[in-house]
């Protein structure tokens, strides 16, 4: 059988539900991190599978580069403000840190 | 066309007596000629990591004016082959609170992302294993495995020396990607291609059509990547992961037998492999002076084979004569503290090496290649090369005669051990 | 007058900047040159078991406190050394035969629990326990380091009045145990040539090679 | 060159390597091991770029997440965990509702996916795209590329900036705050 375009976007789905799993059940700061990892390496798949099986040119590759670099920089930032919280509250369990609850 | 496709389709013509191009199983053969290539790097690793071992104790023993091992085989040669053996017949421990998974994996994942680099390195004119058009960016990538086998390495082991010798080792091999890639972006800015064959047959035979001697720039960019190359192999003097007075062997403290072997075997394969990038890169890979790649691939039959062994053998010889300049250095310097480092990366390589690409830039607007100022640049630079291997030799053996002359008159004998002993 | 103390340089961070860069490179470079002239020096240590020029058992002191050895034939059997041992690694036995004689059943010493104090050399009256010079002691199995001197059932107790000469130290050892001592010994080889010769002929480079004769 | 089937071999691979590193990403019940469980989705993800030959994006792949954001994530958990916590369980909350997500979002994402693209066939294998990346980034896309470049300057200085300065201790009689020893 031959790959096509829905393959990669199957893939790229099942990719998206593990991470918004690990999202939703995730406690731990830098798991829920891993989370939008999986769900944003979902999307630049799909913007290269659509950019090579639709669009022929490779401005979908370009998209996922960008993409790739903003997962980098958001990754980088979200990590500072963990071990910002880790010093504040000894902890990195999002269920225990909820000063702002009040 | 590369030789493992030329070798297959040769394979297919005469054994199968098919045409390559529409025989059905052609992806087959080239499959099987792949792998058993793949085989070949992999003894190739095998062979040159063990003897690239006794080569540095021996070396390291005469600069401590101490003898090395000469036990095993003539000279001590197949010491590697006994220690190779020893380690293999040794018990593999896995400590008991270890994390078992990762600490059985870490080897394999340091070794892979070492292996891997073997995939495009040129050997020979059309001896590569596979000429991706992202060549240079693929071995910055690989070589990204390691970090994290270190990092699963000392996470694995449970112990609080193994964890700190694996984070070192990431933020060290991290650190230096920066600079080491941004003077390969020289070598790449002047190819104008990131496919490492396209490197090599932008260079020449000849040392002034080496990149090096392209201008001051590349000069300087070719000891700072170097540099760096030393500091991601994790060799002294930034050998901080295995510090062994301050953290008691670093990553692999728990390991033992086999896996300890692995460690020890990407270690070595890591040397040679820094070693050919720089050779590749900067000093003309195994081009022939005298005759283009055009040339050599026009020829036919044995003559075709001869010019790739001559070629093969000019990259060994670049490759092995840095390998030898590693291992000097090694026994040359003093460890770095962990904040000194840091502060070689960040305050002086990496601005440097910044620097290295905007002067290349420059250089590639304002003087034209082949022109009258490109070849005065070029014979200059031959000229400061040819007066640092000048200079040396004087220094080296100015400080042999002052020393000769002391200890003829402590001990009345010869200071001087003919180096043909060495091995 | 006191010499005005100059104030405080603080050194301009430009300056540094490039002076670390350039004492970086000269430094290494004078390194790399240093170490590589000691490629072609000779070597100042000597392999230790076959390339010395004599055993190194003969250039220790005479007072080196080696494998102890009993001499059995000027042994009274009066215990003191055993007695004196503080770790107890000296072991005798003896038995008494109805005409009066005694007989030794076992002099044994362990050298794995030995730590060659002397005190028991110290301690014996009739010079028949003493240290060698030996020094070899490794054995492939850890019964083999205790030393059995009683070599031949009904060896007499000897009578402190009639004691023949000591035995030359060593010989007691190496009679005991074949070959002690004398392994992995070669001829000393010659001293290598003292000016850079030509390169001799490639059969001179085997193992017996003078290596590392200084 | 490749026939259909090995082609199709090669793609399960990858994107197994992809799905099942996923899935203990997701599942693990040690979080050390989810973020070594990433490497394998990594991987995997850029092996299917260079199935769709983006060998640029793929490497590009393997530098920026494998070697940036998985260490930083691994440096993050190394540096938030004790070690004498080595076999710290991932703590989760709401498995129930999550499943239940996790079962409707990828069986309604599946069957759209199917259902719209199913139909597309395989294409040869495309030309290395590298040098017309390199061209549209400094062409057409060279304001996004200057502004990616802003961004990532700012977040150089922000992420120092955060991670380097000092927070005060929350109030006493605040909720958090627990010290431990």
């Amino acid at each position: 059988m031959s790959i096509g375009l829905g393959h990669f976007v199957a893939v790229s789905a099942l990719l998206f539900s593990l991470g918004l799993f690990c999202l939703i059940t995730r406690r731990n700061a830098v798991a829920i991190l891993m989370g939008i990892e999986l769900i944003l390496n979902a999307a630049l798949l799909n913007l290269a599978a659509f950019s090579r099986y639709l669009h022929g040119q490779p401005d979908g590759q370009i998209f996922a580069v960008f993409g790739i670099v903003l997962a980098a920089a958001e990754a980088v930032v979200a990590l500072a403000i963990v071990l910002q919280l880790y010093r504040a509250f000894r902890t990195v369990d999002t269920a225990e840190t909820t000063e702002l609850k009040g | 066309m590369n030789i493992i496709q030329h070798v297959a389709n040769l394979l297919i013509r005469s054994v199968f007596h098919a045409d390559p191009a529409s025989w059905p199983w052609t992806w087959l053969v080239q499959a099987v000629v792949i792998g058993i290539a793949a085989f070949l790097a992999f003894a190739f690793v095998a062979i040159f990591a063990g003897p690239v071992s006794w080569i540095e104790r021996r070396i390291a023993g005469r600069i401590q004016s101490r003898i090395g091992p000469n036990r095993v085989g003539p000279q001590g040669v197949l010491q590697w082959l006994a220690d190779g053996v020893k380690c293999w017949l040794k018990e593999d421990l896995v400590p008991a609170a270890a994390d078992r998974p990762l600490f059985l994996a870490a080897p394999y994942l340091v070794f892979t992302g070492m292996f891997g680099a073997f995939v495009v390195l040129p050997f020979g004119a059309q001896v590569v294993a596979a000429d991706l058009n992202v060549g240079i960016l693929y071995l910055l990538a690989i070589t990204s495995l390691v970090v994290v086998g270190l990092l699963m390495a000392g996470w694995g082991s449970n112990s609080k020396w193994a964890l700190f010798g694996g984070v070192r080792s990431a933020a060290q091999l991290v650190s230096y990607e920066v600079p080491s890639a941004f003077s390969l972006l020289c070598v790449v800015l002047l190819a104008g291609t990131l496919s490492t064959q396209g490197i090599v047959a932008a260079q020449g035979g000849w040392p002034w059509d080496w990149f090096i001697f392209r201008n001051p720039f590349m000069f300087a960019a070719f000891f700072l990547y170097f540099t760096a190359a030393i500091a991601e192999g994790n060799r002294t003097p930034f050998d901080l992961p295995e510090a062994e007075s301050e953290i008691v062997a670093g990553y692999n403290i728990e390991y033992s037998g086999m896996r300890f072997l692995f460690f020890l075997f990407a270690e070595w394969a890591n040397i040679w492999i820094m070693a050919a990038i720089s050779a590749f890169a900067f000093l003309g890979g195994w081009q022939i002076p005298g005759i283009a790649p055009e040339q050599i691939a026009a020829t036919k039959g044995w003559e075709f084979v001869g010019w790739q062994a001559l070629s093969w053998t000019i990259f060994l010889v670049k490759a092995t004569f840095l390998v030898f300049v590693v291992i000097q250095i090694r026994w040359t310097l003093p460890r770095l503290r962990v904040d000194q480092l840091m502060i070689t990366c960040w305050k002086y390589l990496v601005p440097l090496s910044m620097l290295m690409v905007l002067g290349v830039l420059v250089l590639l607007a304002l003087v034209p290649e082949g022109g009258g100022a490109d070849t005065i640049l070029r014979g200059a630079m031959v000229g400061l090369g040819l007066a640092v291997v000048l200079v040396s030799a004087l220094r080296v053996r100015r400080t042999f005669r002052v020393d000769r002359e002391h200890y003829r008159e402590m001990e009345g004998r010869d200071l001087w051990y003919p180096p043909y002993r060495l091995p | 007058m006191v010499p005005a103390v100059p104030p405080p340089v603080r050194p301009n961070p430009v300056r540094a900047y490039f002076g670390n860069i350039r004492r970086a490179v000269s430094s290494t470079f004078e390194g790399m040159t240093v170490t590589m002239s000691w490629l072609f020096r000779r070597p100042s240590t000597i392999q230790y078991p076959d390339r010395t020029e004599k055993p190194v058992r003969e250039m220790l002191p005479e007072t080196y406190r080696g494998l102890l050895e009993v001499d059995l034939s000027r042994c009274t059997a009066c215990l003191l050394c055993a007695k004196t041992c503080p770790l107890g690694c000296i072991s005798i036995e003896t038995c008494k035969h109805p005409d009066g004689a005694r007989e030794f059943q076992t002099f044994d010493i362990d050298n794995g629990l030995c730590m060659f104090c002397g005190l028991c050399a110290e301690a014996c009256n009739f010079d028949a326990l003493a240290h060698t010079r030996e020094f070899e002691a490794s054995v492939s199995s850890a019964e083999q380091l205790t030393v059995r001197f009683v070599d031949r059932p009904g060896r007499l107790v000897a009578k402190a009045k009639d004691l023949p000469p000591r035995r030359p130290r060593g010989s007691i050892l190496a009679a005991l145990i074949p070959g002690f001592g004398r392994r992995r010994r070669r001829a000393a080889p010659p001293e290598p040539p003292a000016s850079p010769a030509p390169a001799p002929a490639a059969g001179a480079e085997g193992p017996e090679n003078p290596e590392g004769t200084a | 060159m490749i026939p259909e089937p090995v082609r199709a071999l090669l793609f399960y691979l990858c994107a197994g390597l992809a799905l099942a590193g996923g899935c203990w990403v997701a599942f693990a019940r040690n979080i050390v091991h989810s973020a070594f469980a990433l490497l394998a989705t990594f991987a995997g993800v850029a092996g299917l770029y260079a199935f769709l030959s983006a060998d640029f994006l793929a490497v590009v792949q393997l530098m920026i997440y494998v070697g940036g954001v998985l260490v930083l994530i691994l440096f993050a958990l190394m540096l938030t965990s004790r070690i004498e916590e080595a076999r710290v369980s991932n703590p989760t909350i709401g498995l129930v509702p999550g499943a239940v997500v996790l079962i409707a979002v990828s069986a309604l994402l599946v069957y759209a996916c199917v259902k719209e693209f199913g139909g597309t066939t395989d294409l040869p294998p495309g030309e290395p795209t590298t040098a017309g990346i390199g061209d549209a980034l400094l062409s057409r896309y060279v304001l996004p590329f200057e502004v990616i470049s802003v961004l990532l300057l700012a977040v150089l200085l922000g992420a120092v900036t955060i991670a380097g300065g000092r927070l005060r201790k929350p109030a006493p009689g605040g909720k958090p705050g627990k010290e431990r020893p």
